[in-house]
């Protein structure tokens, strides 16, 4: 349970017999409180019975026998040294002459202080006096170790599938109908028609005559409009003449004869 | 519980074990218990081998060196599995229903039906989920791999086989499994005298 | 041996436990096995610490959390090798004293209890071995850190909880782990006049 070298156990006092052996501790203690606690404990009595002017008497002679003997003091040491001595005139004063707070008070904190310095400072011995791991008992060496791997379960019904194919097909389906729903004859197919049928007179034709005989109102009109494109292509290309005889009269249209109209049916 | 006193060899060589952090020869344990004889070792060490006999951990010998180690009835529990159930999102339903539709199918297509880039994970998710597996690769420039689903897949959405997808022979029909490039030029061809004509159908995608 | 037929559970939890590179909870104990329940895993610790009891290693509860150990009258057999503990300064031992038997607790209240100032490198000791760890803030002017002991606290030094801490309720009882103001004003209202003759003496705390 106890450890010998741990400095807080405070041996018998058997082991620091003389107070020459205090001075050889200089510098072991942290601070005034520090050594008023040892000076306390050799007074071998209940911290809650110590004398304090006996405390304050024995700390005093410490302090003037470390200057007589040349040994550098901390400042705290001869602040607390001074307040100490105060304390101990201040004790020694008749009742009625001590101001506020009283001597007493005074007194009564120091102690206050000590015993709890010291409850602590017992408290940390039997703390590192307990079975230690790593000292006093010790966990398995090699421990195989535990894993747990998180494995996701993923869930779906046929219905979230069929719906999510119908959105993905609704997503993507119109641009066929729109195109498939809107008749068109495209600028090669008119090309192609207008100049074979220009191949088989020499007549002027209007242009509507070209388009195709029973197509819906929608494919006219783009039959139309393709139509005409293509007379203005055959008209630039020396195939084709056009003639209009004034605004918005019918659009006429004629194979050239000396042109190269021949091959255009072919 | 057991016996009332064990015996001082048995607890020095459990303890010696349990922390040791090697196996350890019976003469090794012998030496570090000081002045045991190794006959006394061994003859604890077959006492705690029937003693742990039936407990959780065993005392075993591998190659002359003993130790503790778990039961191997027990030994599922050092590695655990934890389950969790998640739902598919909605982007992995899409693409799991492309690929149950059409397969084999390889992204490229998968995103050309779905109209939107299929991120990498998704993919992952649906074999993952062991739905979803690779099924070779399409013989085009570039060898894509294709994808296709499992006799899992079929299982875990309670169908009996592909062509119980419901709608799928409507939506065959209405045209809408045709990938999308194709009915668009089969729009495009489309012949100024017969509007009203459909295109052939030349292909089955399923 | 032992008994013929070991429970399953306990068996489980001995796996686990020797297992484990970590103490566990109850809880961590429980969903670890599955569908254990917490109080069937709590009664099967009982009868295994009672069981491991006489043996060379024990099953021990520190801080909520269960481990298995060697028992500590065999220290002398391991610790030769093995002493990997680290040696705390007594300046860092006390202040891990005075955190573990005042916790919460801010450096000033350590400072004041100590009569020294705490250098910088005492409290980051403790935090670096997990012993201790900053625990909020006080809500007082300047709002200072204040500082606990760690589960890991607990374990290295044996303590099932803090209220393990010897002496603690007895300190705490005596008010010695009062604030000296808070002591001052209940001994002054006491008797003013006789400071001296404090508390009666029924306990003394070392």
């Amino acid at each position: 349970m106890s450890e010998a070298d741990q400095p807080f156990m405070f041996p018998p006092e058997a082991s620091r017999p003389d107070s020459d052996a205090l001075y050889l501790e200089l510098g072991a203690w942290e601070g005034p409180l520090d050594l008023l606690l040892d000076l306390a404990r050799r007074q071998k009595v209940d911290l809650r019975q110590i004398s304090i002017l006996a405390l304050v008497d024995q700390y005093l002679t410490y302090i003037e026998r470390a200057g007589a003997m040349k040994l550098e003091l901390a400042a705290d040491y001869l602040v607390m040294a001074a307040w100490l001595a105060y304390l101990k005139s201040a004790m020694l004063l008749p009742k009625e002459e001590q101001e506020d707070p009283s001597p007493e008070e005074l007194a009564l904190r120091l102690q206050l202080r000590l015993q709890r310095l010291g409850a602590m400072r017992e408290a940390a011995g039997r703390l590192m006096g307990r079975d230690r791991i790593g000292r006093d008992v010790f966990l398995r060496g090699s421990p195989e170790g535990l894993r747990t791997d998180r494995k996701t379960v993923w869930r779906s019904d046929l219905f979230s599938l069929i719906q999510a194919y119908g959105q993905v097909k609704a997503r993507t389906a119109p641009r066929i109908y729109h195109v498939a729903n809107r008749p068109v004859m495209t600028l090669d197919s008119a090309l192609e028609r207008v100049a074979a049928m220009l191949g088989v007179t020499l007549e002027w034709m209007e242009i509507r005559d070209f388009l195709p005989p029973h197509a819906s109102p929608e494919l006219k009109r783009s039959a139309l409009a393709s139509s005409f494109v293509a007379a203005l292509e055959l008209a630039k290309r020396g195939r084709a003449e056009l003639e209009q005889e004034a605004a918005f009269a019918p659009l006429r249209i004629r194979r050239l004869k000396d042109g190269t109209g021949q091959g255009l049916g072919a | 519980m057991s016996e009332a006193e064990p015996d001082p060899l048995e607890r020095a060589i459990e303890a010696t074990l349990f922390a040791a952090e090697a196996p350890m020869t019976v003469d090794a344990l012998a030496a570090h218990l000081g002045d045991a004889a190794p006959g006394d070792v061994r003859a604890a060490l077959a006492t705690l081998t029937a003693r742990y006999g039936p407990r959780g951990v065993h005392l075993v010998e591998r190659g002359g060196r003993w130790h503790f180690e778990t039961a191997p009835d027990l030994a599922h529990l050092l590695r655990r599995e934890k389950e969790q159930v998640r739902r598919l999102s909605r982007a992995a339903t899409e693409v799991l229903a492309i690929i149950a539709y059409h397969e084999p199918v390889s992204r490229a297509e998968i995103e050309s039906i779905r109209g939107v880039q299929t991120s990498a994970g998704t993919l992952d998710v649906l074999m993952e989920a062991g739905w979803v597996k690779p099924a070779g690769r399409r013989e085009v420039p570039g060898r894509p791999v294709i994808y296709a689903t499992t006799p899992e897949f079929l299982d875990h959405f309670g169908l009996a086989s592909r062509r119980d997808l419901s709608g799928i022979d409507e939506l065959r029909a209405a045209g809408l499994l045709d990938p999308v490039d194709e009915a668009m030029e089969a729009a495009m061809r489309f012949d100024p005298d017969e509007p009203d004509e459909a295109e052939s159908d030349d292909e089955d995608p399923s």
